[in-house]
Formats: C-alpha cells, sequence, structure tokens
C-alpha cells in the first residue's frame, strides 16, 4: 500500500538509508519496454547486441508496460501513434522513466517543418526525462543516457519533496 | 534431538520467513497511485477490441483435467518410489496394477479423440481466374524452365 | 453457480459476425465456439517495428488478419515537394528504408540523374555496387538475426549483429555514419574511398564466408527451425506476381526476376552472379524456409560481387559535372526501379523545371509485400502468423513512408 | 513489344478510350535508353477494361503493376498515373487517368493487380480519388478522422488533433 511513500516531510536517517538502498536497487536493474519505432531503434537493436551490450546495465527488454521501468521512445513519434504512447506510459507501472532516443522523438528532428503526420517531440504526450540527441544516436550516446537516468535515480528520495507525478 | 521432519520443518519456516520479507517489504516501500488509464486491459497500446468473456473451445478444459488426472498419478508414484525396494514383489506388482489401471483410462481418453489439438489447415491463397491464369501460367512457366536449367545447383 | 452481480458477456462488434466454429461431441452435438478478436498491435516484440494487425482467431486458429498501418508515415513525398534542392532529398530517402540506407540513396540519385540525363564516371559506378551491395548483406543479417528472434533462437541474432558491426565500421570509414549515409549524391559521391577500404573490405569478405556457412548450420538447418517454417505462409508463384510481390519473397516463390539482371542498371551485366530463387528444398516451394534460404544465399551472391567489383576498381573522379542547382526540363517525368534488399524501390519523379521536384512517388517494396499477408495465413496458428510476418522481412517507415 | 506496337493494338480495340498519347520518345535519349515521357491517357471509365485486357492479352500479358501513383497537377486535375511491366515479355508501359478536383472518381484496378489494393488505399487517403469498386476503400496511412488530403498542393495542416498542437 505504498505505506511509507512520501509520508514524511523531510529525509531522516532512516529514509536517506532506506532510499540509498532502493535507489541503488531501480537503477541497477532498470527493465525496458521493448519497443522500437524508427531508425534508432536498429541502433537500439544494434546496442543490445554483444558489441555494445545494453545488459551490462541491467537494462532487460520486456514486452509489457506493467513489468517496466523505463521507456526507450526510438524513433519518431506520428500523431496516430501519440495517443498509444499515452496509453502505454499510463499502463506502465510506477516509479517509470521515459528516454527520448534521437531528435525525432526529442522535437520532431528532420520533420518538423513539413511532418504534418509527424508529433514535433514525445515531450507533448509524455512527461520524459532524458534526451539523447542525434539522427540516430550512436549506441555508445544511448549508453550514455542510460547512465544519466540512473545518476537522476539515484538522488531520488521517499519523502514528499519529490514532485507529485500528475 | 531434531527428527528428519524436524529438519524439513526448519528449512519451511526459513522459506517462508525469506518470501515473506520480499513480499512485504516490496508492499511497504512501492508507491501505489492507481488511476483509470492505469488499470485499463493491455492490448498491444490499442483499445481493447471485443471481450475476452467469450465461448471458447472446450478442448483446452478438457486437456487440463486429462493432465490433472496423470498429475495427480505421478505424486503417488514418488513416495513409492523411495521405498518399493524394501517391501519386495508383491508391492511392486500393487503399483504396476495401478499404473494398468490408468494406462487403461489414458488408452480411452487417447481413442476417443479428446488429446487430438485441431491442427492449422493454412488455406494457400489462388488467384480465381484460373481460365485466364492457366494460358498465362504456360508461358510464364516455360519462361521460367529454360531459365531454371541455366542458373547454377 | 453463475454469479449475477457480473456483467453480461458483451458480443462482439457488428461487423465481425462470428463464423460457428463447431465441435462435434461423441453423441454428434456440436457446440458452437465464438471467434476472439485479438490486436497485435503497435508495440509487439515480433512485428519488427509499429504495425497493428487485427487477429480474429477461433482458438488458435487464424479466421482473418487485417493489417494496419500508418504509425510510421512520416510525410516522405510532401517532404521531396519542399525541398528546394534535388540533393536534400537524398537525406529523407535514407531514412525511408533505414535497413538499407545506400540502396534507397542510389535509387533516388539514378533516378535524378536520367532525369537530368547525365553520366557518373565509371569509378562511381563500381564504389555505388560494392556499397550497395555491403549495404545488402547489412540488411539480410539484421532480417536473420530477428528471424532468429522471432522463431525462439537468440544467438544467431548477436552472431548476425556482429558480422554487422564490421560491415557498419567500413560504412562508418567512408561516409563517417553507422546507419543513415547521405553517402550517394546525385551526380556521384560525396567522399572518395579511404586508403584503407579495399583491404578491410577484403578482410571483411574472407571472414564473412565461413560466417554465412555457421549461420546456416545455426539456424538454416536447425531441426526446430526447419520444423517451424517449412510448408508455413506457402505464396504459390502467380498471387506472388499479382501482388506485385518483390525481391527475396518473389524470388522465394520461385519466381526468377531480379531486376538487376531482368531490367539492368549501372555495371551489374558486367559481373558475374546469379540470382537465387526458392525451389522447396524443405516443403513447399514459396514458404518461409524458401525466403529465409534465399536471403542467406543472395549474402554468398553479394560476397562475389564486392569482390569482382573490388576487383575492377578504376581510377577517376567521384564527382560528374553537375550544375549546381538541379533543373530539369519542364514536365520531365520518369519511373526508375532498382533492386534494394527488400526488392523492387522504384522512385516515380515529375520536375516542373523548379529547382524543386513536383511530384516524388516513392515505390516500397516492403508496403507491397505486406499487402500479401492477410492472404497467406488465413488458417495457420498465430504462432505460425508471427513466422510469417517475420519472414516477410518488413521495415515500417517504407511500408509507411 | 515497343510502347508504338502496344499503342496501335489499343488503338483499334479501344479506339475512343485513348484520349491523348505521348509517344514521341523526344525525352528518352539512346545511351539511357529509358522510354521517357512515353505514355497513354485513358478514360477514367474505361480503365478498367483495358487493364484487364493488357493483362490478359496473350501477347501483352502485362502481369506485374510495378507503381501506381496518385498526381495532383495543380491545375485542378487529379490523375493516377499506372507503371506496368510484363514478367514474361519484360516490357513496359506507363497508363495515365484524369479527374477534375470537383468530381474525383476513377475506376478500382484491384480486382485486376492485388496490389492495385493497398496502392488505391493510399490514393484515397493522401489525394482524396474516389475510387469506384474498390473493396474496402477507407484511409490506409493518415487516423480515420484526419481532417484534408496532405499530398494536394492546397492543402494546410489542421492546427489541432485530438489535443495534440500538430504544427511546430
Amino acid at each position: 500500500m505504498g505505506l511509507l511513500d512520501q509520508r514524511f516531510e523531510n529525509g531522516n536517517v532512516f529514509i536517506t538509508s532506506l532510499d540509498n538502498l532502493l535507489n541503488w536497487a531501480r537503477l541497477s536493474s532498470l527493465w525496458q519496454m521493448q519497443f522500437g519505432l524508427a531508425c534508432c531503434a536498429i541502433e537500439m537493436m544494434a546496442a543490445s547486441a554483444s558489441n555494445f551490450d545494453i545488459m551490462r546495465f541491467g537494462v532487460i527488454p520486456r514486452s509489457t508496460p506493467r513489468q517496466v521501468d523505463v521507456m526507450f521512445v526510438a524513433g519518431t513519434v506520428t500523431i496516430k501513434m501519440a495517443s498509444r504512447i499515452k496509453r502505454l506510459y499510463d499502463q506502465m507501472s510506477e516509479p517509470r522513466y521515459v528516454i527520448s532516443m534521437g531528435s525525432c522523438a526529442t522535437c520532431g528532428g528532420p520533420y518538423w517543418e513539413h511532418g504534418y503526420h509527424v508529433l514535433k517531440g514525445v515531450d507533448r504526450v509524455i512527461p520524459v526525462d532524458v534526451y539523447i540527441p542525434g539522427c540516430p544516436p550512436r549506441p555508445e550516446a544511448l549508453l550514455e543516457g542510460i547512465m544519466k537516468l540512473q545518476e537522476k535515480v539515484r538522488r531520488e528520495s521517499l519523502a514528499k519533496k519529490r514532485a507529485q507525478e500528475v | 534431538m531434531l527428527t528428519e521432519f524436524g529438519k524439513a520443518f526448519i528449512f519451511i519456516l526459513i522459506g517462508g520467513f525469506f518470501v515473506t520479507l520480499g513480499l512485504l517489504s516490496a508492499w511497504i516501500f512501492r508507491p501505489h497511485r492507481p488511476y483509470p488509464e492505469k488499470n485499463a486491459t493491455y492490448e498491444c497500446g490499442e483499445e481493447p477490441v471485443g471481450s475476452a468473456w467469450i465461448r471458447i473451445n472446450v478442448r483446452f478444459y478438457v486437456t487440463a483435467l486429462i493432465f490433472l488426472i496423470f498429475d495427480v498419478e505421478v505424486a503417488f508414484l514418488f513416495p513409492w518410489a523411495l521405498v518399493y525396494r524394501q517391501f519386495g514383489l508383491f508391492v511392486f506388482l500393487e503399483m504396476a496394477i495401478f499404473l494398468f489401471i490408468l494406462f487403461i483410462g489414458y488408452a480411452y481418453v487417447w481413442v476417443k479423440g479428446d488429446l487430438s489439438w485441431d491442427k492449422p489447415k493454412p488455406q494457400i491463397p489462388t488467384i480465381n481466374r484460373t481460365i485466364i491464369m492457366s494460358a498465362r501460367m504456360e508461358s510464364v512457366t516455360a519462361f521460367e524452365e529454360d531459365e531454371d536449367n541455366e542458373c547454377m545447383e | 453457480m453463475i454469479d449475477p452481480t457480473m456483467p453480461p458477456p458483451p458480443t462482439l462488434p457488428t461487423n465481425y459476425t462470428a463464423k460457428p466454429g463447431h465441435l462435434k461431441t461423441s453423441t454428434g452435438k456440436t457446440i458452437r465456439t465464438e471467434e476472439m478478436i485479438i490486436n497485435m498491435g503497435p508495440q509487439h516484440p515480433s512485428t519488427h517495428g509499429v504495425l497493428r494487425l487485427e487477429i480474429v482467431v477461433d482458438g488458435e486458429i487464424i479466421v482473418d488478419c487485417i493489417p494496419h498501418i500508418g504509425y510510421m508515415h512520416r510525410c516522405f513525398e510532401k517532404h521531396c515537394e519542399q525541398m528546394t534542392n534535388y540533393q536534400k532529398v537524398i537525406a529523407y530517402a535514407d531514412r525511408m528504408d533505414y535497413c538499407s540506407a545506400m540502396t534507397n540513396e542510389w535509387a533516388f540519385a539514378l533516378a535524378a540523374e536520367k532525369l537530368l540525363k547525365i553520366e557518373v564516371p565509371e569509378r562511381v559506378e563500381y564504389i555505388r555496387v560494392i556499397m550497395a551491395e555491403l549495404q545488402r548483406i547489412a540488411s539480410h543479417l539484421i532480417a536473420v538475426g530477428t528471424y532468429g528472434i522471432d522463431s525462439g533462437a537468440y544467438t544467431p541474432f548477436l552472431y548476425a549483429f556482429i558480422d554487422r558491426e564490421k560491415i557498419l565500421d567500413l560504412f562508418e570509414i567512408t561516409c563517417g555514419a553507422r546507419l543513415l549515409y547521405n553517402y550517394i549524391w546525385i551526380g556521384g559521391l560525396s567522399h572518395d574511398l579511404p586508403p584503407n577500404f579495399i583491404e578491410q573490405a577484403k578482410d571483411f569478405i574472407k571472414y564473412f564466408r565461413l560466417r554465412i556457412k555457421m549461420l546456416n548450420d545455426l539456424l538454416t538447418y536447425n531441426e526446430i527451425f526447419v520444423k517451424r517454417t517449412a510448408k508455413v505462409g506457402v505464396l504459390p508463384k502467380d498471387v506472388a506476381i499479382n501482388y506485385a510481390v518483390s525481391g527475396p519473397q518473389l524470388r522465394g516463390s520461385g519466381v526468377n526476376w531480379d531486376l538487376r539482371r531482368d531490367d539492368p542498371y549501372s555495371i551489374y551485366h558486367k559481373l558475374d552472379w546469379q540470382p537465387q530463387i526458392g525451389k522447396g528444398e524443405m516443403g513447399i516451394v514459396g514458404d518461409c524456409w524458401d525466403r529465409h534460404i534465399v536471403r542467406m544465399r543472395e549474402m554468398e551472391q553479394s560476397l562475389n560481387i564486392i569482390e569482382q567489383a573490388l576487383a575492377a576498381l578504376p581510377e577517376g573522379n567521384v564527382k560528374a559535372a553537375i550544375p549546381k542547382r538541379i533543373r530539369p526540363e519542364k514536365d520531365a517525368e520518369i519511373y526508375v526501379r532498382t533492386e534494394a534488399s527488400r526488392g523492387e524501390l522504384g522512385y516515380y519523379i515529375i520536375s516542373d523545371g523548379t529547382a524543386s521536384p513536383f511530384r516524388v512517388k516513392a515505390r516500397g517494396p516492403a508496403f507491397v509485400n505486406l499487402s500479401v499477408l492477410p492472404e497467406i495465413t488465413r488458417g495457420g496458428l498465430i504462432a505460425d502468423l508471427v513466422l510469417t510476418a517475420g519472414s516477410i522481412d518488413i521495415v515500417l517507415s517504407e511500408v509507411d513512408r | 513489344m515497343t510502347a508504338h506496337e502496344i499503342f496501335n493494338i489499343l488503338k483499334t480495340k479501344f479506339g475512343d478510350a485513348l484520349i491523348e498519347t505521348k509517344l514521341s520518345a523526344a525525352g528518352g535519349s539512346a545511351s539511357i535508353g529509358y522510354a521517357m515521357q512515353m505514355w497513354i491517357s485513358i478514360a477514367p471509365d474505361k480503365i478498367r477494361e483495358i487493364c484487364l485486357f493488357l493483362r490478359d492479352d496473350s501477347a501483352m500479358q502485362f502481369d506485374y503493376l510495378s507503381c501506381l501513383s496518385g498526381v495532383d497537377y495543380n491545375n485542378g486535375t487529379l490523375g493516377i498515373v499506372y507503371h506496368l511491366t510484363s514478367m514474361v515479355y519484360k516490357h513496359k508501359i506507363v497508363l495515365k487517368t484524369y479527374c477534375t478536383k470537383d468530381n474525383p472518381h476513377i475506376q478500382s484496378v484491384s480486382d485486376v493487380w492485388g496490389t492495385a489494393n493497398w496502392h488505391e488505399r493510399e490514393v484515397f487517403d493522401l489525394f482524396g480519388i474516389i475510387i469506384d469498386g474498390h473493396p474496402d476503400l477507407r484511409r490506409i496511412l493518415l487516423p480515420d478522422d484526419w481532417e484534408g488530403n496532405p499530398l494536394r498542393k492546397d492543402y494546410k495542416v489542421q492546427e489541432f488533433y485530438h489535443g495534440i498542437k500538430v504544427p511546430y
């Protein structure tokens, strides 16, 4: 029932040591939603193949949003796909994160001007934690994005001051 | 002095303890913020179509029952397999009779056809204009025949 | 005891009349079963991107399959009309089929060159053939790797992607990019080959010849893989031709048709190679296994082509003399088709005399190959649908353009 | 069989249906060998009959519809261009049909070639040409409630779609 979730105004010694344990556990096993949209998906596959091996960071592809912590939006989000992305994000279990991979997902990319059917940035639909530039970003850039997300998760806390997710 | 069963009981206790510890701590720490969109049924990102409450084929149920019977049969075999050597031929024959009776049941189910899953019968597509197609096929196949023997292997 | 508070099960939507399946009991009475509609929706591990297949299923047998596409429609043709220069369209042509970007660039560059009636130097033709064949191998490696995952084997994916990384290194030293290159321009290339390209390519060819044999033993002749793919998703010859299917899928159905030979362009006529067609060795001609073996054998043919092209690579510059601002004549139109990794990739360009094309229609092979999917999966299992869709090797941004 | 012979056969068989042709090979130079701008334009209500003839006649056998593309000619007329190939004789032909913007009706050829089904749905989706006799005419690429036909020259992008701002 989340007894300890957001119960305290500010961290105390019990909470901070617990935070470190929980955050360390969460950031070292960020399970990824297994779906790719476009060219960045091929680079994501190359990142999960043996040359770059994303699983070293504990990022395992899972097919259902229920068992997933991070959603890689890898590729162009079109308007028809936007409602589906919103629904998938809603169905993910808390605490959940979003990495917007590639300039298409970040701001519409090369399709920003004449792409009538392209959503100009996935942050118009779902909140995004880490943006990765590049078209497509190299697998190393994706790994760096994951490390950035891990730093963010490391600084989280159970105390109330955490931004209340709308 | 702990009996054999005592050791097993302590083993179960420790196992139970770790399981409840894991579940309990998860239950305490995980955030719990349900809202309607989150509880909607997941159907690959789409609006769920149709409903799962439909009358599916009865063979799924029949197969489950048959599995249950033979699963229980194996449950009986395990303790017997440990001790039958000390009790000599009689216990062995007794279990053989038990297995034989179940075997007859198995044969009955097999013959009755309850085990037969429905095989896929893929419908290979055809072009419905066969008359004209035949005129075309000879020329195309003829064209391909001389092509075939020309290329390697 | 039926729980009264439970809502009655809702009926199926009207446009699907539930064709009663029948199960004959021992007493001869038939029990009617209903059909369920399942979404293999945009987010699904085995649809190779954002393709939604709405399946009407009776138990496990597929009664009907309706593909819904358009989730990756990125308005390619509208972009072509807005570009102020023909060269700029090449960057978008890359992104249309991101698994084989080189062949897309080449197809558009070829169409624009024929529109402008210009000839490219001999060296450019050879380099283009080398790059396109390397890209064909890389694209087939993606297809074979993901097809292994579809049929449940994860290791071929890892082996295929190790080899693909070697090809990407080759691309990286020539044009600096791994996936989308913008390398083949109208009238030539953006850069000449780097000095160490030829040795590195030759090492790759020697190395990859053994790897194909290993991939074959690992996946193609694996007993489980053969059992799962032979006699599944059979596409007969005349249905394939009527649906204008092309590429490995058409050749898998036994039709001896390869645009590099039947509608010759560039210098393919000078090189010695053979298109591979499916012969139904493991099942019926035109089943999933045939499409797979055609891709595997095509990779060997591509290696031969690269070897011959590397040997006969002439000297010369890599840029033809073309005007800075490309302006084809008014009302000139042309349809040029090339053999991309997935099939016939054609560009129909109409020019109105200005620097931006009036209309560009991209005929993507994956769009056409996918349209035959409902025909070949009826009556099969859901597991077979996953394999049939994988064997067609679709790239969703080429399907939706 | 070159485009001239095909045109003559069609002329004799369907005299009035052929409106306009451009068979002069002025555009194509020998070296490039592409029959530039060789096309035959056909009345919109006769297109299916001619396509059926072109596909089934034993001398022609155009069994491969290579590409079907919609075009907005920016002067009030829309059109569809058919690129046909014969796998048997390897010859090619280009057919064109026109229709006006206020009466955009063209006959469907989806029962002649299976591939035309999806191509025509795309033409309907992006150009708004209503294809008569098509078995399942609905939008293929864009969402069903999208306003307007994007590839028309006078297309204006809609401001919002279900609350999502479309332009940048």
